[in-house]
């Protein structure tokens, strides 16, 4: 494999705490090495540019069924932005929801080497799995649902944590998973009868249980099993005004829990697009943030990160496995409304929205997600999503660096709004200063997504033996720069590196690179009664044989497995 | 006001895309200029010189260029798609597309078009001499943004699927119209001077559809209210009005329930 | 000594039964026996070992006789053909596995082709709805789990998806639905008394054509707004009496076929099914399914979906990929002369195209790769038959619900033969070498 | 005498079977060259059960023998299995969205005793090459 040497860029790494000095970056054998480790390199010459690690996204909907959903009935979505195909490149199409193809180029080109699909259904992991095997680049891992899984919702009812767990280890392993993510605990479940669970305390029809009991359960079986990433949620009654309070409630669920894992995390809880439940008043005419509540909650309790979920004033494709929120979302707007319950496990929705200026409540919900990043005490926690593409596309990220970077740029938005004086009366944000630096950027975005994921052995920074996945932009933070030119810059990395190949040469794709499928096999105590559950509810519920449930290895032809032993 | 004509002098194995027929991609441009634009044929580029004999001059600007096409056109798309100033008069048929998303300027079509004419109009004026073929005026795909302004003119008759999910603009119908008109209609105003067959308004939430002529089946979801004597594109008459589609969702103004209306004349 | 195959997956029809039983011989080269299945479905397992079956590629000499040839020479005629053309137009993708379908794809993109798959001539009328008005639907286990109203508008699964009834919608008993049929209240709208009709509770024979109607009537029922007295050929009381049980139901399913996607309207009677089904929603839980016909036409609307955002009519020749039914739709390509050139796979245009559309197929370069001999074999230039996917070769395929299943290889094929996968790659392959590419 | 009726088109259990056994065999031809009209209609039509009748639209013609309907009663309504007898004589208008008018085309059935039903090869053989009356 080839050596490379990038030389005498402005390098920011939280791992080795560099704050934009310059120095070197090695690259040997896939991985980052020490400078004096390459012997005949192939030198890159960053004099004057930006040096990052490869950037990491906790929480991203780019490969699964609703993903496809949301491509396959959405044509005008791609009308006039088709991109051709051009030497290696394959043609792309789609603004808010991208094929495979332009997903993985279109990270690459933001300087992203990993991203997690943050949805994915058991029964239709297959699909999930052929999505991201024809995703270009990108190392991916996928997250199960679990918050309104039959099996999930009987053990907790009756505390059976170790049958969880097992049940849990069982599933990742079936579906090829990587971690427990719970998008709306019980209300998707009470949805399957036009339902929904709006607090923690609602109890899901039939089962008996209430989304409080799900997500502590699943807390606790998930450092029970000492998985890399925590469990990660999305809480109920989403995108609601007033709603924050069932986000602290939900937050405080984690209180006095401490991480069991060999993976380098301090959470038990990721509480994935806050801002979409940061919302104070009773109604969208008096809705308001209350973004300083949640980060106070936050800021004062480390065994919790979250991501933005910033809203980008774009015309998006909304989806989400919470299900009554998306019938919710229709009647709103009105537009084409998909719905897909799954059974024994969840369902999902996909609906259109388009975020205008010129709406008060997008405008609020801008500042919120804003909000949230500038009020972090510690960026190691707070990471930087659109939660795509329901706030709006991943492509956005740099202008939302740019937005963090510039009280400048964020002026310029409020003076574009329809509503502006509504709008600062409702939010915080025109009284905030502060814009955060590389570095702290670099933390939202690589680092701590990493470290959150228990990925910090691999990702998210500069260190000799992690990944060599480096990205090089052509921005110089020494010298003046209009806010523009972050976005220009970071949308646009000048070369790109993945697993030490080289993806990106002087702005052009060179490479397809060689992507991986992460996913955590853990080893438990043989549990029987699991076993039994397990068959029996194929034999009487399902609608498919045990033996066709589970995905087999050649939908990952380039597998990376992680594993757990949880047998002590 | 600059004229140049482009006349047809082969016509293409297969169907000839010439989305640059346009004022906006011709003016200003000079004759040799315009001999070396792009146009295909399946997967194969080529100049537009190799169809079309190219004479006059075009304008400094779209404005003051006017575009005459003579010969059998009834093989080439998207003549003035996109245009957004003007003129194109098209003597002869023309293919699909025609004025597709067109914002300004006029097009007047001296024959037939074929399919998807004014697809997602958003302004200008499209006039047909002859005979429009299905979805006129019509969203693209998937969009629920149709037919927003502009007006569409058609001398003979009109196919399937007028101004489905039209928003604004008007749309004039000479003769007679094949099954549904004005499907998810939000707004804009459909005349239609002949015969309708059936679904007129279907799922309909506003705007108006006026028949002159005979309505074969008319949909449950529309209900009669009363007579009323109007002018509708310089025809005065009397008019049954009916409102529906009474199954679909409807905005409320100051406590009044909108609902899509259709008129139907009553011979006199 | 014999050797029996368990969970084996059904490719004949979008239901995608995947418990058959299949017994081969302990060589693994004959297939003897197949238990669960419909008896269509035994039936393709069973064609698989006719001893007439053509195992080698035929070129269609002047005097209208077949040649036999070798596949070298089969890839080459095809390869050159797709290299040659203009605009090919690539048809079928629906009896084939997602592999084979993205290999294709591939394909495609390299040739500037037009991909359709057979959704064009069965379900792609309700994908144009889908992207009008979109789908609430679910899987087919939440209507056996769930299920308490079950409709079946111009759809006949007792012939056309024969097991449907018994292991999904009306007869199994599962976790909310202990009572199976007898806590099922079942509506069937077909203009015939349909096999399907006669299991029904209630069957509405609807005037044929009239399907758009008769659903915008039911709109109308569900907000107690006056009617005409018969819409459709039925009397308005039956309409009333038929909302009614919907909205008193639990969870509604409405199933829908042919009947509706073929007839006047089309796109329209779907929009207009799914609307129904949207104000359901209002008063209970309400889903929306239709019954896809080709064990994977799902399949191939995936694939294409996440390699080019439309499940159908796909026209790649401009480099990038654009779609409009009506336009890069197979039957209006062909009877407009679009395209230059005919690959098919996976479906027998010949037998379900009208014969207007046929005819261009026979005028043209062509080649259909099929197992069997077919109508589209008859009018191609080049047959190149190959293994039976789901029986011969595995691979993925998608169900009426887009669950993805693992179809499995039972046999062997006939020695020498290849499957979709091989020929395509070899075909990909050597068009590369053409192109440079 | 010549009946008017309204034809439609659709799968049967035994299209399906025979299709899958082989659309060169006989069976095939059984099982799909065939007309299923309503007792009333047959009565119009003056003729006896399994007689080979032609069926006539304005875009093509086709000989297939006339059977009682299975699933009826369905007066004024006539239904060949899908296939290539029924494609001869469907709409083949798409209306712009791609997909023929496979159900709904008014067809004139005249009895056709002496003439044959052709196999599914032989048949669109014969009309691609112009051979088929």
């Amino acid at each position: 494999m080839a050596e490379y040497l990038i030389k005498n860029g402005f390098v920011f790494d939280p791992v080795l705490g560099i704050r934009g000095d310059k120095a070197d970056v090695a690259i040997k054998d896939g991985k980052i090495v020490e400078t004096n480790a390459v012997k005949s390199p192939k030198v890159i010459d960053a004099t004057g540019k930006t040096v990052m690690a490869g950037g990491v996204d906790v929480h991203s909907h780019v490969a699964g069924p609703k993903v496809n959903v949301g491509r396959n009935f959405r044509p005008e979505d791609k009308l006039f932005t088709y991109k051709p195909r051009n030497g290696i490149e394959r043609m792309q199409g789609g603004f808010s929801v991208p094929t495979t193809i332009r997903t993985g180029y279109n990270y690459a080109r933001m300087g992203y080497t990993t991203v997690m699909e943050a949805a994915m259904p058991p029964l239709y992991a297959r699909h999930t799995h052929e999505e991201m095997r024809d995703t270009p680049i990108l190392d991916q891992g996928a997250y199960p649902v679990f918050g309104n899984n039959w099996f999930v919702l009987e053990y907790l009812k009756n505390n059976e944590l170790e049958n969880t767990a097992a049940y849990i280890a069982w599933l990742l392993r079936a579906t090829k998973g990587y971690a427990v993510k719970v998008v709306n605990p019980g209300g998707t479940e009470a949805w399957a009868w036009g339902l929904n669970c709006e607090n923690i305390h609602d109890p899901v029809p039939y089962f008996d249980i209430t989304p409080a009991q799900i997500v502590k359960g699943l807390i606790e079986a998930n450092e029970y099993l000492g998985l890399p990433h925590s469990m990660h949620i999305h809480a109920n009654n989403l995108g609601n005004p007033g709603n924050y309070t069932t986000t602290l409630d939900t937050f405080k669920l984690s209180e006095g829990i401490k991480p069991k894992s060999k993976f380098g995390r301090d959470q038990v809880m990721h509480h994935t697009h806050v801002q979409f439940h940061s919302y104070g008043g009773d109604s969208w005419a008096n809705v308001d943030s209350r973004a300083k509540e949640i980060m106070d909650y936050v800021n004062s309790h480390d065994n919790i990160t979250i991501d933005m979920g910033q809203v980008t004033l774009d015309e998006t494709t909304t989806m989400t496995a919470d299900g009554p929120f998306e019938h919710h979302l229709t009647e709103l707007n009105h537009l084409k409304w998909a719905n897909a319950d799954v059974e024994l496990e969840t369902g999902s929705g996909v609906v259109p929205y388009v975020y205008s200026p010129d709406i008060k409540v997008c405008a609020i919900q801008w500042c919120i997600g804003l909000e949230l990043a500038l009020l972090a005490k510690d960026p190691m926690r707070v990471f930087m999503t659109t939660d795509h593409p329901n706030a709006g596309p991943f492509i956005r990220y740099p202008r939302i660096m740019k937005w963090l970077m510039s009280e400048e740029s964020r002026k310029q938005q409020f003076d574009a709004f329809k509503y502006k004086d509504k709008v600062i009366d409702a939010t915080n944000l025109a009284g905030i200063d502060r814009e955060l630096d590389l570095y702290e950027i670099a933390q939202m975005t690589r680092a701590g997504p990493a470290k959150a994921l228990g990925l910090a052995h691999m990702y998210g920074g500069l260190a000799p033996g992690l990944e060599g996945d480096v990205a090089v932009f052509d921005f110089n933070p020494n010298e003046p720069y209009a806010p523009d030119d972050i976005e220009k810059a970071f949308s646009n990395a000048e070369h790109l590196f993945k697993s030490g190949v080289q993806i990106i040469n002087n702005h052009e794709i060179v490479s397809n690179g060689n992507k991986r499928t992460l996913w955590v096999n853990t080893k438990v105590n043989e549990n029987p009664q699991v076993m039994r559950d397990v068959k029996e509810k194929f034999l009487r519920y399902y609608t498919v044989t045990l033996n066709n449930y589970e995905v087999s290895g050649h939908y990952l032809p380039n597998p990376y497995v992680i594993e757990v032993d949880a047998t002590q | 006001m600059e004229t140049v004509t482009l006349t047809i002098k082969n016509q293409p194995e297969l169907y000839l895309e010439a989305e640059t027929i346009s004022p906006d991609a011709l003016a200003g441009k000079k004759v040799e200029e315009i001999l070396g634009l792009p146009v295909y044929v399946g997967r194969e580029q080529h100049r537009l010189g190799d169809y079309f004999d190219v004479s006059g001059k075009p304008g400094a600007t779209p404005a003051e260029t006017k575009i005459v096409l003579n010969g059998d056109l009834s093989r080439v798309k998207y003549i003035g798609t996109k245009m957004t100033d003007g003129e194109i008069v098209v003597n002869g048929d023309a293919d699909m597309y025609v004025g597709a998303w067109m914002q300004g300027g006029k097009i007047t079509v001296n024959g037939n078009v074929n399919a998807f004419a004014g697809t997602g109009m958003k302004g200008g004026e499209l006039i047909i001499k002859g005979n429009a073929g299905n979805y006129l005026g019509a969203a693209y795909r998937g969009d629920w943004r149709g037919m927003q302004g502009g007006k569409i003119t058609v001398t003979g008759n009109a196919g399937s699927d007028v101004g489905t999910f039209m928003n604004g603009g008007e749309i004039v119908i000479g003769g007679d119209v094949d099954v549904h008109v004005g499907t998810h209609a939000e707004g804009g105003k459909i005349v239609i001077k002949g015969n309708a067959k059936s679904r007129l308004g279907g799922q309909m939430v506003e705007g108006e559809i006026y028949v002159f002529g005979k309505i074969d089946v008319m949909l449950p979801g529309f209900v009669y209210r009363e007579d009323v004597d109007i002018e509708v594109d310089g025809v005065k008459g009397r008019f049954a009005l009916y409102e529906g589609d009474i199954g679909e969702r409807h905005r409320k103004r100051k406590g009044q329930t909108i609902y899509g209306k259709l008129y139907q004349r009553i011979e006199a | 000594m014999t050797k029996t195959i368990t969970d084996v997956i059904c490719p004949f029809c979008g239901t995608l039964c995947d418990d058959l039983e299949v017994v081969v011989s302990d060589d693994g080269k004959q297939l003897l026996e197949v238990y669960n299945a419909c008896a269509i479905g035994a039936e393709k397992f069973l064609h698989s070992q006719a001893k007439d079956r053509i195992t080698r590629p035929r070129m269609r000499q002047e005097d209208g006789s077949w040649k036999e040839i070798t596949y070298d020479e089969a890839i080459e005629y095809t390869a050159q053909m797709l290299a040659n053309a203009k605009k090919p137009l690539m048809y079928g993708w629906s009896s084939t596995n997602c592999e084979a379908q993205a290999l294709g794809s591939e394909l495609g993109e390299i040739v500037g082709a037009v991909m359709d798959n057979t959704a064009t001539v069965c379900h792609g009328t309700s994908l144009i709805a889908v992207q009008d008005i979109g789908i609430p639907s679910c899987t087919l286990g939440e209507v056996k789990n769930r299920a308490d109203r079950i409709v079946f508008w111009g759809c006949n699964p007792a012939h056309a998806h024969p097991r449907h009834m018994s292991r999904y919608s009306i007869f199994p008993r599962g976790f909310f639905t202990g009572k199976g049929h007898k806590g099922r209240k079942v509506i069937v709208v077909d203009p015939r008394p349909t096999d399907t009709a006669n299991v029904a509770d209630v069957h509405l024979q609807v005037e044929q054509g009239r399907d758009y109607e008769l659903l915008n009537a039911f709109r109308v029922a569900f907000k107690g707004e006056k009617l005409p007295d018969v819409v459709a050929g039925i009397p308005k009381e039956k309409i009333y009496e038929a909302a009614e049980t919907l909205k008193s139901g639990r969870f509604a399913i409405i199933f829908f076929g042919m009947g509706v996607t073929q007839s006047l309207g089309k796109n329209h009677n779907i929009d207009a099914a799914i609307a129904v089904t949207r104000d359901l929603n209002e008063y209970t839980k309400a889903a929306i399914m239709p019954m896809r016909g080709h064990y994977n036409v799902t399949g191939s609307g995936q694939v294409w979906g996440w390699l080019f955002g439309f499940p159908f009519a796909v026209d790649l020749s401009r480099g990038y990929a654009r779609y409009n039914p009506g336009e890069t739709t197979a039957n209006d390509l062909l009877r407009r002369d679009e395209v230059d050139a005919v690959f098919v796979l996976g479906s027998d245009p010949g037998a379900h195209f009208p014969f207007s559309s046929v005819k261009k197929i026979y005028d043209r370069p062509s080649v259909a790769i099929d197992p069997h001999e077919t109508p589209t074999t008859e009018v191609c230039k080049v047959h190149v038959p190959v293994a039976f996917v789901g029986v011969e070769v595995g691979g993925c395929a998608y169900r009426m619900d887009n669950v993805p299943i693992e179809t499995r290889k039972v046999v062997e094929p006939p020695e020498g033969m290849m499957t979709d996968e091989e020929f395509l790659s070899r075909v990909l392959a050597r068009v590369k070498e053409i192109k440079g590419v | 005498m010549a009946i008017r009726v309204n034809l439609i088109t659709g799968r049967s259990i035994q299209q399906g079977v025979s299709m899958e056994a082989g659309k060169e065999k006989p069976a095939y031809t059984a099982a799909c060259g065939i007309i299923e009209l309503d007792p009333v209609d047959f009565k119009k039509l003056g003729a006896f059960r399994n007689t080979n009748v032609r069926v006539t639209s304005d875009y093509g013609s086709v000989v297939v023998k006339a059977v009682e309907a299975t699933q009826g009663p369905h007066p004024g309504v006539a239904y060949i299995p899908m296939g290539p007898w029924a494609n001869m004589v469907v709409n083949p208008d798409t209306y712009s969205t791609g997909m023929p008018t496979f159900k709904g085309t008014p067809v004139t059935v005249d009895i056709a005793k002496n003439e044959p039903v052709l196999s599914s090869l032989e048949l669109v053989r014969k009309a691609c090459k112009g051979e088929q009356a």
